[in-house]
């Protein structure tokens, strides 16, 4: 029982946090959202220079292999900065779906993704799914060298604009299966556009697009699929909190700063209290996110419970603090060229992926053991 | 004590009923009951509707041209409206100054501005809050120095509400800094076309331009151009913050986005899910609840009684109300609420051609692409007009001292 | 669309706030508690003397015959004087139950209910209904001259105290039966006790006690009991409304008069706005108490859904305002002789009678129609 | 960074575990679970079985005969009992006196007093507030004047927990009015059977005698019971309340509370019922999440740092659980969460024989009668030790000076 981060882990999250501070200010993120579609290849190029690309990639496909907790102290860090490139989809999330893949997909896109060469995202949402991973209609037709999908997903990671998209998909016995596919494949149509918090995601169909099958027949996709969607949640944990780090200071530093009736509005007590309940919202979940971290390699019924968990008190606390921060800082608050609204709604775009608060409690309600505590 | 409204009253909503439901453009109604962005000209349409018909000035008493309504017919107009989805009548004009040149300015100013409010031909914007000065309004520093028969004003408004396409703006500016703040104000009306006057947008955090800043650099106002006495424009803004208190709480909208999320909860398939409808009966209570407290208080004020204990709790509720709709409005669209696309937020987008003209995630969810835009932008609701903290600050006076 | 009183109203709640002023103090509160177990008969004579056992009692049987505005008003002033006597079980709900009942039952015991001489209350809770009023084990035999009652009923209003119990049962068809039982009879055996408020209530068993019917052979008496409920719920909406009054302007004057750090604690703007907090919370109460009042004589379906509506609002008001004013009162307010702790128990009982917050949330939910507002 | 315990640390929880499985008497466990009246005598048995281990003092260093655990090995120790259903340690002589006692006391004071708090011989009270000094606890105004070799106290402190049954008392007095409030109070231990001492009861909401009032008229104090320097008494007052700020967020007894919850939701027939299993998942949450502060909080106290700004949050956080959990357990007994029988929080009542020894709602409903008065008694924990307003005011000053 032990939270203290290693040295290597400290030089990792300060590497980050310098290179945000330095290249990826607000004003560069205001350009990328409106010049670039909010994503932007030199900032890939970039993280990929500072290694991060390489970072959950295997040793033995050119990557660092490091693990969850280095991952966290990245997204802290991404989070503190508000970088919006799909560093979590492209680089976390694909490694550990790659990972159960045949040999040469392994071979022929893990180095790649670890040089920072090729952006391999998941598509798993579905019109009718809502937050449920299993709610797959997207088919996989076995052929030869492979198969061929058809179907439709939204709200793509950089969908049109990754190298390859990795798909969940119904295979001719009805059981869920990945299936790799080229984004320049014959039957591959993408659509891009921005999220309200800046960031970027396609539509993808798909019309008998070639695939190649990554889980093996005859078995069910849906472990692996809950896994990877896990490390998203772990990801978007550990981002969220690093947002909030940020957007609670920056409030502090406004109330100190704004002066109205003659005072800063950090001497009214009613704001005090209310801080001290955002600085409460976010260390509550700043503890859920290292359980979650701390969770991810751990048998599924209880890491599952755990990121139910986590992703409750993080949808909780992020709406708080959010919607609190925004509204001590009064009309600026509300304004497109204030970094603080930014902050506020990418806190609020996370609530809604990979399942809303709802959906989770739903989950914890569902998985109530007599007994609970941290370690189950 | 009685529920029921009276025969007159209720033969009163009925006409107000039918003549909405007869004049009231389908394609605005449309985009309002969508939520979809609505033009300069989209809101004078409706404007010009109701001022042909003489409704415009709704709140207006008889002898400036308008209905003469009590309390209770201005509610029964607002709620006919809101519920048929009239688009929001900006209120700057009819609401706001017009009822402050009825009660501090001279006949002549009467005669000039009055006609064009009421018919909806000028457009008015309200020149409050500065850069220094928001909660604290009385610290205004914009200045209005009186030479022979003009003012000439210099300085910066902000939040300035749809001031790009205002006509005219209402100020309060600093015409003295002798005794307390509050005096030393004066409520001067300038013609936004006046050399000197220029507008800045403010996208608010939507990507919506609905506010901005107004700075006045040497703007030669005419001393005719001030209501009331000079250094007396607190008055004015009293008299102004004073009027019409009750659809400050927006019930009536409250309850047509109430059935709206109901209709998103249906589609979207949550109507079943106790976790979600217990949510929406929460609200559903709140509304009702704040529904009564509104009526309570157009009871007293048709009764010629002030009760200002509640009155002033409206503001508070209302706005966090607004805030709980759009809010559930936007899980309820869960994850097809997070596609920004602002050219959607136009009537009749058709989505992508290259996807077949279809919408993220397809057609049936299009009804979720204004949803997180209002969120957003709703967070104001307990910022402006007052925030909801010198709100508490008011309530807690009254029972405080 | 009103909502003056009456002057004939406005005196009514002076008549009953002036007796409560001068005749039921704390003190005297205390001691009905300590000495009397929660009961006085020399009150109910007082309340008698008052006219108010007669105000729901039809004219016909010697009653007043005051409708649901009157009876609102004695709740609200019962309530902020803190009258602990069962006013609404044995004056407002039973002429409401025995309105049904033939004609001999009405003259037998209307005339005594309005002239204090009798108290009849309502027995229905059973062991597994929870708030259920349809979930009824205890029977009703067909006997000569009436039936035979068998089972048991528990927190009867001073119901080892009160003349007749009006008691719910099944018939050997099956059907809701509504059967009043004389305390004294054969078979009728009593255990009486307090409720944390100070109130008193029994247990009562049943074994072959000999009973007349009300409700008419054949029908099903729920209806006539869920009116019954909403005639309490009405009662109880207004008791609670004139108890927070009492709360609310009681913490004023506290946070007023109590100092620390060398000043009024009333200068803590934490605490201005919490108290801010409850006036909202009152008068949203109140505003749902009046609806409730005014929905009494309406078709069920839209009297149910109103006064499921009111009681979540007072529900979710008693318990911030009960709370927040003990909270603001530190210490005192935990105390068993302050006045404020005894209100804030009543507050708290109240949630749990006729159906707790969750349970009519679940009603309103199940209620939910297309449209929703005060006018259905 | 890791979250499993060590190997030693899973060792050391096992022969806590298997220790208090053999040494916690049955009937004191069952009156824990069952939230019944616990006696003087109930308390004393389990302090002294403790302090035959020697664990009654289990925050103590070696050198003062404690058996000198670190901050994970008291977690750990703190767990097992509260799971266990050990009565809670009055905490006033081994958690609160005696590290002040140890670290400003004198030899001497050491051998006279340590060993009675170590063995639960002697029950020590806390003399803190006063009825003008709650929060403002440096205003307090108890005298003690220097006469000869003796202090004569005179003064009322208040909310003194169980004084009914103290031996001693320490506590804190004005020896001095000079400079601001917090110099010139001194920290004083009084023998309460000393002639002018005089507690008097004050019952609680839930009917219990829990705290008193105390007073002192004219108590003669030999001066070598004066702790640390005269006029330092707000130095010791600190380091106290400096020394054990983890267990303040009791996660463990929620833990067993939240068990207990559970088992009264399925008794109740709520255990299916997702509006009010969701209310249970909301609290299962926020105690996993505050059992991870806890554990942030000791890993880094293990590694000798303070964590001050998430220490300050654990009192809020564990009070806040407290009084849900309580809440949700008389919410889930319903109507039967309503009797008040006093009596009934006895062990072994055995209901009314007239109904022939059954309970209201009958036997079924028995864990319902101390919901209610847990409830109510819990609404103290918000308020004592530093109200949560005074917290947020230290939480707060941390984040914004």
């Amino acid at each position: 029982m032990d939270f203290d981060f290693s040295d290597e882990q400290a030089q990792l999250r300060e590497a980050v946090r310098r290179w945000a501070e330095r290249a990826h200010g607000f004003e560069r993120h205001r350009a990328i959202v409106r010049d670039e579609g909010g994503d932007s290849a030199a900032v890939w190029a970039e993280l990929a220079g500072l290694g991060l690309t390489a970072l959950a990639v295997p040793e033995a496909h050119g990557g660092l292999g490091f693990g969850p907790v280095e991952a966290m102290v990245v997204m802290e860090e991404l989070g503190r900065g508000r970088v919006g490139a799909p560093y979590a989809a492209a680089a976390l999330v694909a490694p550990v779906l790659l990972s159960g893949a045949p040999e040469a997909l392994q071979a022929a896109w893990l180095p790649r993704i670890a040089a920072g060469d090729a952006r391999v995202v998941l598509a798993h949402q579905e019109s009718g799914a809502r937050y449920r991973l299993d709610r797959v209609e997207t088919t996989l037709a076995a052929a030869d060298g492979g198969g061929r999908l058809s179907g439709r997903k939204s709200l793509v990671p950089v969908g049109d604009r990754a190298e390859a998209v990795i798909v969940s998909a119904r295979d001719e016995t009805g059981r869920l299966a990945l299936a790799l596919v080229q984004r320049d494949a014959p039957g591959v149509t993408t659509r891009g556009h921005l999220l309200h918090d800046g960031t970027r995601a396609a539509e993808v169909t798909f019309r008998d697009a070639p695939a190649y099958r990554l889980s093996a027949a005859g078995t069910d996709a849906l472990p692996a699929l809950e896994h990877a969607a896990d490390v998203a949640i772990a990801a978007l944990c550990a981002e969220a909190v690093g947002l909030m780090d940020f957007i609670v200071a920056l409030t502090a530093d406004y109330l100190k700063t704004r002066r109205q009736f003659g005072v800063p509005i950090a001497s009214f007590q009613a704001l005090r209290h209310r801080l001290a309940d955002c600085k409460m919202a976010l260390e509550l979940a700043r503890s859920m996110s290292y359980l979650a971290t701390l969770r991810l390699a751990d048998a599924p019924e209880l890491r599952r419970r755990a990121f139910a968990q986590a992703k409750v008190q993080l949808g909780q606390s992020m709406r708080f603090v959010g919607q609190q921060c925004v509204q001590m800082h009064g009309g600026i608050g509300v304004t497109d060229d204030y970094v603080g609204a930014h902050a506020f709604k990418r806190l609020t775009c996370m609530e809604l992926q990979w399942g809303d608060t709802l959906h989770h409690l739903g989950q914890v309600s569902a998985q109530m053991q007599d007994t609970a505590g941290v370690f189950g | 004590m009685q529920l029921s409204f009276t025969d007159e009253e209720i033969a009163f909503r009925a006409e107000v009923r039918t003549w909405v439901a007869e004049n009231l453009p389908a394609d605005l109604a449309a985009k309002v009951h969508g939520a979809l962005r609505l033009s300069r000209e989209d809101l004078q349409r409706w404007a010009r509707i109701l001022g042909a018909k003489g409704w415009l000035g709704w709140g207006w008493p008889k002898e400036f041209g308008g209905p003469g309504w009590n309390a209770v017919q201005r509610h029964l107009f607002e709620e006919e409206c809101a519920l048929a989805g009239a688009p929001r009548v900006v209120p700057f004009g009819p609401v706001m100054v017009a009822p402050v040149i009825m009660a501090f300015g001279t006949p002549e100013q009467q005669r000039r501005f009055l006609p064009g409010i009421a018919s909806g031909e000028v457009w008015w914007s309200q020149g409050y809050s500065e850069p220094g000065s928001g909660s604290d309004l009385a610290s205004l520093k914009t200045r209005a120095e009186r030479v022979g028969d003009r003012y000439i004003v210099n300085g910066q408004k902000t939040w300035t509400t749809l001031a790009q396409h205002g006509d005219w703006i209402f100020c309060l500016v600093r015409t003295s800094n002798e005794g307390k703040p509050q005096t030393g104000i004066s409520f001067l009306l300038i013609d936004m076309k006046s050399p000197g006057v220029t507008v800045r947008p403010i996208l608010t955090l939507d990507g919506e331009h609905e506010v901005n800043e107004v700075w006045f650099d040497d703007v030669e106002v005419p001393a005719d151009q001030l209501v009331g006495q000079e250094n007396q424009g607190w008055t004015c803004a009293k008299h102004l913050l004073a009027h019409e208190r009750t659809n400050i709480a927006d019930v009536n909208r409250a309850k047509r986005e109430l059935e709206r999320l109901k209709r998103i909860a249906r589609a979207e398939g949550l109507w079943e899910d106790t976790r979600f409808r217990d949510q929406i009966a929460l609200l559903e209570v709140d509304i009702v609840a704040l529904e009564m407290m509104v009526l309570r208080v157009l009871s007293a004020e048709r009764g010629g009684r002030q009760s200002l204990d509640v009155a002033g709790l409206l503001k508070i509720r209302g706005s966090e109300i607004q805030q709980r709709y759009t809010e559930l409005m936007m899980l309820a669209g869960g994850p097809y609420s997070l596609p920004f696309i602002f050219e959607a937020m136009e009537a009749g987008w058709q989505g992508d051609a290259a996807l077949g003209g279809v919408w993220p995630g397809g057609a049936a969810h299009a009804h979720c692409i204004p949803l997180t835009s209002t969120y957003l932008n709703y967070r104001k609701t307990t910022i402006y007009g007052g925030s909801n903290e010198v709100q508490r600050n008011i309530v807690a006076q009254t029972l405080l001292g």
